[in-house]
């Protein structure tokens, strides 16, 4: 799978200024996506997830916010953020489509689902309103409407919400993208519908060969669909893989907390989970340190005073965290490992080398 | 070195640490109101122009020393000189002290009927929304009825009945004028009695005082100040409407409309008894305006950030 | 019908002049080849004659009908008729008509004027001024239903003799006669429009001067010449555009920019004009008018402050006030400072009677003018009689029930309240009430000490002011009673000698005013106004109307 | 009906009026009973009726029909200090800790509430020290008191309301979907204080959510809800192994789990389409629209909840006998 | 649909009838009206008839049967005291054309003007435009439109800048479309406040608009600034402008009073003001009727139009 990235994001900054101070939002986050790849970033509510798919569809609003100098997005070579609006808006939609969180909100109240959908075809290929009419129909028989013909003369009110979620969807690969992005697509949806929604990403990835940005904090999601998975914490990615790496062997305490706070199946009914304590920080005034530090099981004196390095592992496998420093005792490493082997029960069935890392 | 380095990766105090540290500032809903109207330049401005458009309002009828309500046609008429600063009117009267007399009862006049309308439209609104069901109809029906019945009749029938002064004018001012509060009033407590946080107090066995008193008051109260702030430009105006078809208040007392309206008949000749009127009532009308749309800002729950 | 030219400009062809500039005018000045004037929209309450009472509509009147008489330069002119005999006694008046035609062809005959009776005294349509009729012989009776109309003495004797027998010599009878009320009507006309007659301009058969061409409520009004008018020839104007303008301002912005021929003079706009006037820029137009403005005290025991039921008590403070000096200062000299009652051009006989008969208390304001002293004296003279004396004036309030609508107005009147407390010491509370039905109430019930009264002659005889004080008089509103002045009134009813009649209401005046001093006279109102140098001959009357133009003509400038 | 039962609901109906003439049955005949000490779950998609079930259950909303008891009283029937007692006793946890804790207080007015309306501090020291140890047990301290809510994060806010709660000592506790709304991490947290509350105080929970995992760990039974019924009501192991309702089944398949191999491996039940609407909702079972196993019957009557095995109760054509 | 009209309409009559009255109660309660001033000065044989004749020697409620009684037969209050054989109806059909002329042209032109205006500001946020026309509405807001009529008068009539008539209206046959020269300044007096209003709303409820998910949404495809705003924004900011839209029209009916008063325009306001405060009380009661069920009537189609403007909104259906 060495084939070219298509879209590559490279310390990405973003900061939202507010009577408080500044926000940093994202704070040097950098990632690649391949064409027929889906890549999931997962954390926690309010660590930058959609603040860093925004800053990709150029969707992040001045004067408030601010892409920092330095940041670089670059698809086909080209940054996206030094391109002209024009170039841009060819990019959004055409390029790259968005799918939002909410689609009770993100889709315009009064306006025909249909309308919504041929003004995306229109603005971007050269067609006639009525073969993008029959387009959009095809579009939404693809997304599994029922009655497409009839449903795209209606409101979005008159859908239920996991057919708005389709409709959006459908508005999203009207264009054919190279790169979906899907902002927690199904958070709003039961699971049964959830289950329909990410079939159809999944479909959508292996026949057209899309590159799908999933941003998620669901566990359960990542494992059945992503290729490669990044964990975000405080507005920077603090371990990325694949997905069998960070599921059966993570390398940062945090990925293996939050794996450590879903209830498994086989643990015994009201057994205390492995909770985290505390809440992520403040970005207004992020740690100097590592972010994770003060809620770390294995925290160091070196974590609250020094950002910890990356330290990459086999096939693309990386972390952010002083545990894998060379001169770290072995007594620390070793309570890490053992955490883990009580988490993942199965770790084993995904065998790798001992924690080696590759620099 | 060793022992350094050792020292750095020894696993920290977790004891040391707050996990659950908050470290924005901790400051009230109206601190930040307060914060954000501050930012406002134009409203600070314009709270500014108030202050002193009020300290004028107490202070400037005495300001020149010159009598305002005794007649001394020999002198009327006068252009503005070192004894009257602003001339005077077509009885003789100090134009600047009628002036700041003027806006006094102006500023009073729609203060105390806002205050007024906002005391009334509130109980009015909460006891429908409160009992709701037959009462909440019939109740509704009565506002619709007044909202139709052009308030300028219910004024004029008001202020015919009950004569002309302040009670009576301040009355018809708010009678007409309290209806929006009340139907704002009702549906912000429709709103808030399904909001959760008053279920919780509920269901924690709060009485209906303590509700109303701990969470649909404070909770409507910015509301409530926005209303008030919007509705004194208003009420300023349709007194100066009432003045000027001669049945605002009643001399000796008078008021910016008052002034306004023998300023108009005194205009070809006069243009100073009309444009001291009108610049003070417009820029009193302007700055509440101003801070209205201000305080609209601040109090905002949606803009906070 | 339908002769007179349509628009506005140079259709006078119409009118059959060959060469317009040889046409003169009546003091043979040249007239402009334009006649037409501009002036401002009547406020008609009402096109149906029978129910006009008021001065607006009666210059709507004075230019499309023709009465028994019509005032030229204050002077009853025959003018329905031709001539007319009175009996000896006074109960018999006997009219010869003039041969005169309606708008429409018809011509105008006695029967009209008799139909004209019966239909005022019709009680269901309740005319206002029905009562003007009731010196009639039975016309009263014939109102409250108990009599025949036959029985009422009017009578069409052949088409052009008309004649009235009166119930008593009334010596003002003619006077009434030249009221709007009297004059013939159509009632062919009326039942065509049934109910809603007297509604539209345009339902108005003309039989005057001009006559309707256009119309629209409380907007504007097009008037034309009548070319059935029996003195069509001696009317000059062609058109008289009215327009509706309810702002003085704008009143005078258009006279200045001439788009209005004629406006009353008001406030400040007096000095400017007068100036004008003086250097030949307009023509000044003053005259006094009918109405006069008065205090009346409450002459009860059951006064708000119990006091003035006592006459030095009321001169007290009748006199700190100089009407003179109040005119002066508040209106800018504009009306006519009042030390009587009765206004002038007011006549009894052919004699004017402010000329013949003294302002009562003219004099005798000099001595109190400016003495405070005095008027204090006297104040306490009468609270002595009183047995209420007291050494604090202050502690004394008196309830003074003013009246008016703008702040103008109502400012004026407390000027008179500061005279009063500046002299006397004593308080005064002003109450101002902005609504004519509630002042009407508030001074019916007697709940005032003193209150502002203005009272407009009806016709033109002394009588219509002194009698208003009439023991339960229904606008006697201080309740003020005399037996002496109610003996004076009597007396005057039956005297038809006119010397004899200047000498009663003399001595009636005398009592009202300085004995008794039941009211205070303040001012009579005036007319003061100013025509546009191009407009001659044009009146305005004392009496049935404002505006009369029937005798007016646009001159070349 | 055993003597251990703090809670029976019996045939309880909740329906609101929609518009002139519909009804919405959210709650439609549901029966169950919680025993004291136990934790039941209910779990159900959007709209299914659970948040209503709760309120109604609790006396937040009268019953349209049927009867709930707390410890043998009518809960619907309660006046005065009877109701007073059973305010005490019964609290709610709710889902949206934005919206459920009052914007203009502070952290200790709203924990002070319960204390002041049952009189549960005789000073205001013991007050304050109440109030402090409540911030403790929920893992957050003193300093927190005076500050407003806005400045707490989703997790923060969360233990706050059960910090409220738990200020009046209360018994019985409906959780509605009280971790739905919180982060991964977050839910851990609560979760396990939740567990904590109850072993320590002998708590007994009504616990909704819709995340069966979580309901799984937590509760000692689980009751499925489909449009306003109970569908399948079993202890929480017993349904997780063996679940015999149709849409329990598809229900559980379609729970992403946090383990590549098992989602690799996974056969999915795809449901057809959504959860229809619960207003006029035709005769019959109401899952029939979506339902794979969907036989004749059912579009004409109306399965009733039965137990068939120990303690398994399931409302299904297929498991009539 | 059409049931939901009829059932409003029906309500409709309910409201108006509990106007009419009150309306009725108010006026009898008051004491003297239009007849006091009217007799005043007449002998009390006249003044006996001419109150007979108005009924006025009936007691209230007597009086109050005998209107209802007119009203639901003749549809009418009767005629007007002041003016003998006048009636509301008559003076309605010479008069509501040029209210309603007056009210058209001050709407469109202050609300379409406002909404340009609002949209301008909203668009160009935080540029010098924004913050002139901020200022310039905050202005036009507070100045009161006597003033700004005076001050039209003074320097745009008949003056050195322009030549329009200083007073007057069309009528004829000028009544709807000729005219236009008398119908600039009124206009402009008039609908300066509207432009100063609705500029203001429109630019909020664009700015909400803006901030919505869904502008989010339709920048992702990528579509410019004009035609977000042209196919997103205006139509949902529409809906907070159409609540005021009654309170618009309802407001320039009596608003107009002064506008027809200075530039002498023989409209309904200065009518029915003369009216009230003469307290002709046929008239007034018809008057307010009129005025009310205009009021209602803009209610009803507000409703309507919200539907249009809000597929979300089914009229008729339920609350
Ligand atoms: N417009 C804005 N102004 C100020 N701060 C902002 C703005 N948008 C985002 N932020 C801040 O940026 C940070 C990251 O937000 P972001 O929306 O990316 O979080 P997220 O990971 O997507 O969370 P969630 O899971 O809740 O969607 C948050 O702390 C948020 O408060
Ligand atoms: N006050 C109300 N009036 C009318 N309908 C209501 C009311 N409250 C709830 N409903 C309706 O009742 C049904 C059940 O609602 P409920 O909130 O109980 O569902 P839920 O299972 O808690 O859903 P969620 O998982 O979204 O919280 C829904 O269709 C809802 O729209
Ligand atoms: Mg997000
Ligand atoms: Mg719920």
């Amino acid at each position: 799978m060495s084939q070219e990235s298509l879209l590559k994001v490279e310390d990405l900054k973003v900061s939202f200024h507010t009577y408080a101070g500044e926000v940093q939002a994202v704070r040097g986050v950098s990632f690649e996506v391949k064409a027929g790849e889906l890549l999931a970033i997962i954390g926690e509510s309010g660590c930058g997830k959609s603040v860093t798919s925004r800053a990709i569809m150029s969707l992040v609003k001045a004067p408030q916010g601010e892409i920092k100098k330095g940041s670089k997005i670059i698809y086909h070579g080209k940054n996206l953020l030094e391109m002209n609006q024009k170039e841009q808006r060819a990019f959004r939609g055409g390029e790259c489509s968005m799918i939002f969180q909410d689609a009770l909100v993100s889709l315009n109240p009064t306006m025909k689902i249909g309308r919504q959908i041929i003004e995306n075809i229109i603005q971007h290929r050269q067609i006639s309103r009525k073969e993008a009419r029959q387009e959009a129909i095809l579009l939404l028989e693809a997304v599994g409407i029922p009655n497409p013909e009839t449903r795209i003369d209606q409101y979005p009110f008159e859908f239920s919400g996991g057919m708005r979620q389709r409709a959006m969807i459908a508005i999203a690969i009207a264009c054919d993208p190279k790169i979906l992005i899907a902002d927690e697509p199904t958070t709003a949806l039961d699971v049964t519908i959830q289950a329909q929604i990410m079939e159809l990403i999944k479909g959508l990835k292996d026949k057209l060969k899309t590159a799908v940005i999933l941003i998620t904090h669901d566990f359960g999601i990542v494992a059945g669909s992503a290729n490669k998975v990044a964990v975000m914490y405080a507005g920077q990615i603090v371990e990325s893989g694949g997905r069998d790496e960070i599921f059966y062997h993570p390398q940062h305490p945090y990925t293996l907390a939050l794996l450590g706070s879903v209830p498994k199946l086989e643990w015994k009914n009201k057994q205390l989970l492995h909770a985290i304590k505390g809440t992520p920080p403040d970005l207004i005034s992020p740690p100097k340190g590592c972010a994770f530090a003060k809620r770390c099981n294995y925290c160091m004196n070196v974590c609250l005073e020094e950002m910890p390095e990356i330290t990459y592992f086999e096939a693309g496998h990386h972390a952010s965290c002083w545990l894998h420093h060379k001169e770290v005792p072995a007594a620390n490493k070793k309570m890490f490992q053992d955490d883990r082997k009580m988490i993942i029960v199965n770790e084993n069935d995904f065998v790798v080398d001992e924690d080696q890392s590759y620099e | 070195m060793n022992s350094l380095v050792d020292k750095r990766f020894e696993l920290a105090d977790q004891s040391r640490f707050d996990a659950d540290e908050v470290v924005r500032p901790n400051i009230s809903y109206w601190q930040d109101a307060w914060r954000r109207l501050k930012k406002n330049k134009l409203a600070l401005l314009s709270m500014a122009v108030l202050i002193i458009l009020f300290v004028m309002s107490m202070i400037g009828p005495g300001l020149s020393g010159q009598n305002y309500t005794t007649l001394t046609p020999e002198i009327k008429n006068l252009p503005p000189d070192s004894t009257y600063w602003l001339g005077t009117d077509y009885l003789g009267r100090d134009l600047f002290s009628r002036l700041w007399k003027g806006l006094r009862f102006s500023i009073f006049v729609a203060t105390v009927a806002a205050t007024l309308k906002v005391v009334i439209g509130c109980i009015y609104g909460a006891v429908m929304a409160y009992l709701g069901g037959f009462v909440d109809d019939v109740m509704m029906r009565i506002v619709e009825v007044l909202n139709s019945i052009p308030y300028l009749i219910v004024t004029l029938i008001i202020l015919v009945v009950l004569g002309n002064g302040y009670l009576p004018l301040l009355f018809a001012l708010c009678i007409t004028n309290w209806t929006s509060t009340a139907r704002m009033v009702r549906g912000q407590i429709l709103k808030l009695r399904e909001s959760e946080y008053i279920m919780a107090s509920s269901a924690l066995g709060a009485s209906t005082t303590r509700v109303i008193a701990k969470h649909l008051i404070p909770n409507t109260l910015s509301l409530i100040i926005l209303d008030m702030a919007t509705s004194i430009p208003h009420i300023i105006f349709d007194e100066t409407i009432l003045s000027f078809l001669g049945i605002g208040l009643q001399p000796p007392a008078f008021s910016l409309g008052t002034l306004l309206s023998a300023g108009q008949e005194a205009m070809a000749f006069y243009p100073a008894h009309l444009l001291f009127p009108s610049l003070l009532l417009c820029l009193l009308v302007l700055a509440f305006n101003i801070l209205g749309d201000g305080l609209r800002d601040a109090l905002d729950p949606q803009l906070r950030d | 019908n339908g002769s007179a030219g349509k628009s506005a400009g140079g259709d006078t062809a119409a009118t059959g002049q060959t060469s317009q500039n040889e046409k003169k005018g009546p003091n043979g000045e040249t007239l402009a080849s334009e006649q037409i004037a501009h002036g401002q929209q009547f406020h008609v309450i009402t096109f149906d004659t029978a129910q006009v009472g008021d001065s607006e509509s009666g210059s709507f009147f004075l230019a499309t009908c023709e009465g028994l008489f019509r005032e030229n330069h204050g002077v009853l002119e025959n003018a329905g008729c031709e001539k007319y005999e009175v009996s000896e006694d006074g109960l018999t008046y006997t009219f010869h008509l003039r041969k005169n035609k309606w708008s429409d062809g018809v011509e105008v005959v006695a029967s009209q004027y008799k139909d004209t009776i019966e239909r005022v005294l019709n009680a269901d349509l309740a005319c206002p001024y029905a009562f003007f009729t009731f010196p009639i012989k039975n016309a009263e009776k014939y109102y409250n239903g108990e009599c025949d109309f036959k029985e009422v003495g009017v009578e069409a004797v052949d088409d052009y003799t008309l004649k009235f027998t009166l119930e008593a010599p009334e010596p003002y009878f003619t006077d009434k006669l030249s009221y709007t009320m009297f004059n013939p009507i159509r009632v062919d006309n009326i039942e065509k429009y049934g109910d809603t007659y007297g509604t539209d301009a345009m339902q108005i058969l003309s039989c005057g001067p001009y006559m309707v061409q256009e119309y629209t409520a409380s907007q504007s009004t097009v008037l034309v010449k009548n070319p059935e008018y029996w003195d069509a020839e001696n009317v000059y104007l062609e058109e008289i555009d009215l327009q509706q303008i309810d702002e003085t301002a704008t009143q005078f912005q258009l006279f200045e920019a001439d788009q209005l021929d004629f406006v009353a003079a008001s406030g400040d706009y007096l000095k400017k004009w007068d100036q004008a006037a003086s250097e030949g820029k307009c023509q000044l137009y003053t005259n006094g008018d009918v109405a006069s403005q008065f205090f009346s005290f409450n002459t009860q025991e059951s006064s708000p402050s119990g006091l003035m039921q006592n006459a030095k008590v009321r001169k007290a403070i009748a006199y700190t006030l100089d009407s003179q000096t109040f005119i002066d200062s508040v209106y800018n000299s504009r009306y006519t400072a009042a030390y009587g009652l009765v206004t002038p051009n007011i006549k009894v006989g052919d004699k004017e009677y402010r000329t013949e008969v003294p302002e009562p208390i003219k004099e005798e304001y000099s001595e109190y003018a400016n003495n405070p002293e005095k008027l204090k004296a006297l104040f306490h003279e009468g609270l002595k009689e009183l047995g209420k004396d007291t050494d604090n004036l202050s502690t004394i309030t008196i309830q003074f029930l003013g009246y008016g609508e703008s702040t103008i107005e109502k400012d004026i009147e407390q000027y008179v309240v500061q005279r009063i407390q500046d002299n006397l010491g004593i308080k005064v509370n002003l109450n101002i009430v902005g609504d004519f039905g509630l002042a009407h109430s508030a001074q019916v019930a007697g709940e005032f000490d003193m209150c502002m009264q203005v009272w407009g002659a009806d016709y033109n005889d002394p009588m219509t002011f002194i009698d208003i004080f009439r023991t339960g008089g229904s606008s006697n509103y201080g309740k003020y009673s005399s037996e002496t002045y109610d003996k004076l009134l009597d007396q005057l009813a039956k005297e038809q000698d006119n010397e004899k009649r200047l000498k009663l209401y003399e001595e009636a005046e005398t009592i009202l005013i300085k004995e008794d001093v039941a009211i205070k006279p303040l001012l009579y109102r005036d007319k003061h106004s100013y025509i546009n140098n191009r407009l001659k001959g044009f009146q305005y009357p004392v009496f049935g109307g404002k505006y009369e133009f029937k005798y007016a003509y646009i001159v070349e400038e | 009906m055993s003597s251990h039962d703090i809670l029976e609901v019996k045939h309880l109906k909740k329906y609101f009026g929609v518009g002139k003439h519909d009804v919405l049955k959210a709650v439609d005949d549901v029966s169950f009973q919680i025993k004291e000490g136990e934790t039941l779950g209910l779990v159900g998609e959007s709209g299914c009726g659970k948040t209503t079930c709760g309120r109604t259950v609790v006396g937040m909303y009268r019953a349209t029909e049927g009867e709930v008891y707390y410890k043998g009283q009518n809960v619907h029937k309660l006046r005065g200090k009877e109701k007073k007692a059973f305010n005490k006793d019964v609290q709610i946890i709710f889902q949206d800790p934005y919206a459920s804790l009052d914007p203009r207080m502070t952290v200790a007015e709203i924990i002070g509430e319960g204390i002041e309306i049952h009189g549960l501090a005789k000073t205001k020291k013991e007050k304050e020290e109440k109030i402090a140890h409540l911030l403790e047990i929920v893992g957050l301290n003193k300093e927190h008191a005076n500050r407003f809510i806005h400045e707490f994060s989703g997790g923060q806010r969360q233990r706050i309301g059960i910090a409220r709660a738990l200020a009046v000592e209360p018994k019985f506790i409906m959780c509605d979907e009280p971790i739905s709304a919180l982060d991964v991490s977050i839910q851990a947290q609560i979760a396990n204080m939740l567990i904590q509350f109850q072993n320590e105080m002998k708590l007994t929970y009504l616990f909704i959510a819709h995340d069966l995992a979580m309901v799984k760990h937590i509760s000692d039974r689980i009751a499925v809800m489909y449009l306003g019924s109970i569908v399948e009501l079993a202890e929480s192991e017993n349904l997780y192994q063996n679940p015999l309702h149709p849409y329990t089944e598809a229900l559980m398949s379609a729970i992403p789990i946090a383990d590549p191999k098992i989602e690799d491996s996974r056969q999915r039940i795809m449901l057809e389409g959504d959860v229809p609407s619960p207003i006029n909702t035709p005769p019959g079972c109401k899952f029939q629209g979506r339902c794979r196993k969907v036989m004749d019957k059912c579009k004409c009557e109306a399965p009733k909840l039965i137990e068939v095995e120990q303690g398994h109760f399931v409302a299904c054509h297929l498991y009539h006998k | 649909m059409a049931k939901y009209i009829i059932r409003r309409l029906l309500e409709m009559l309910i409201t108006l009838f509990l106007i009419v009255t009150a309306t009725f109660f108010l006026l009898s309660a008051i004491p003297g009206n239009a007849l006091t001033s009217k007799i005043a000065k007449l002998p009390k044989t006249v003044q006996t008839k001419i109150i007979q004749k108005y009924g006025y020697d009936r007691p209230v409620i007597e009086r109050y049967v005998i209107t209802m009684k007119g009203l639901i037969i003749k549809g009418d209050f009767g005629e007007s005291i002041i003016r003998p054989g006048e009636t509301f109806a008559k003076n309605l059909k010479a008069k509501l054309p040029v209210t309603i002329r007056l009210s058209i042209q001050q709407i469109l032109l202050g609300v379409t003007a406002g909404i340009l205006l609002g949209i301008i500001a909203a668009m160009k946020r935080g540029s010098y435009w924004d913050k002139l026309i901020l200022v310039g509405a905050m202005f036009l807001v507070s100045m009161p439109s006597l003033v700004i009529s005076l001050l039209l008068q003074k320097y745009c009539a008949n003056g050195d800048i322009l030549k329009l008539p200083i007073i007057g209206w069309p009528k004829g046959k000028e009544l709807w479309l000729g005219g236009w020269k008398y119908t600039i300044l009124p206009t402009i007096a008039g609908s300066c406040s509207f432009i100063a209003y609705y500029s203001r709303l429109t630019k909020t409820s664009m700015l909400e608009s803006i901030n919505q998910e869904y502008t989010l949404t339709a920048r992702a495809k990528g579509l410019s600034e004009m035609q977000i705003v042209k196919n997103h924004v205006i139509r949902n900011s529409f809906i907070p402008i159409i609540t005021v839209l009654p309170s618009t029209v309802a407001g320039i009916l009596t608003g107009s009073l002064f506008i027809e008063r200075v530039f002498s325009i023989p409209g309904m306001g200065r009518y029915y003001i003369e009216a009230v405060q003469g307290r002709d009380i046929p008239i007034v009661l018809a008057g307010t009727t009129f005025y009310a069920i205009i009021t209602v009537i803009t209610m009803l189609i507000t409703d309507i139009l919200y539907g249009i403007v809000d597929p979300r909104i089914k009229i008729g259906a339920g609350k």
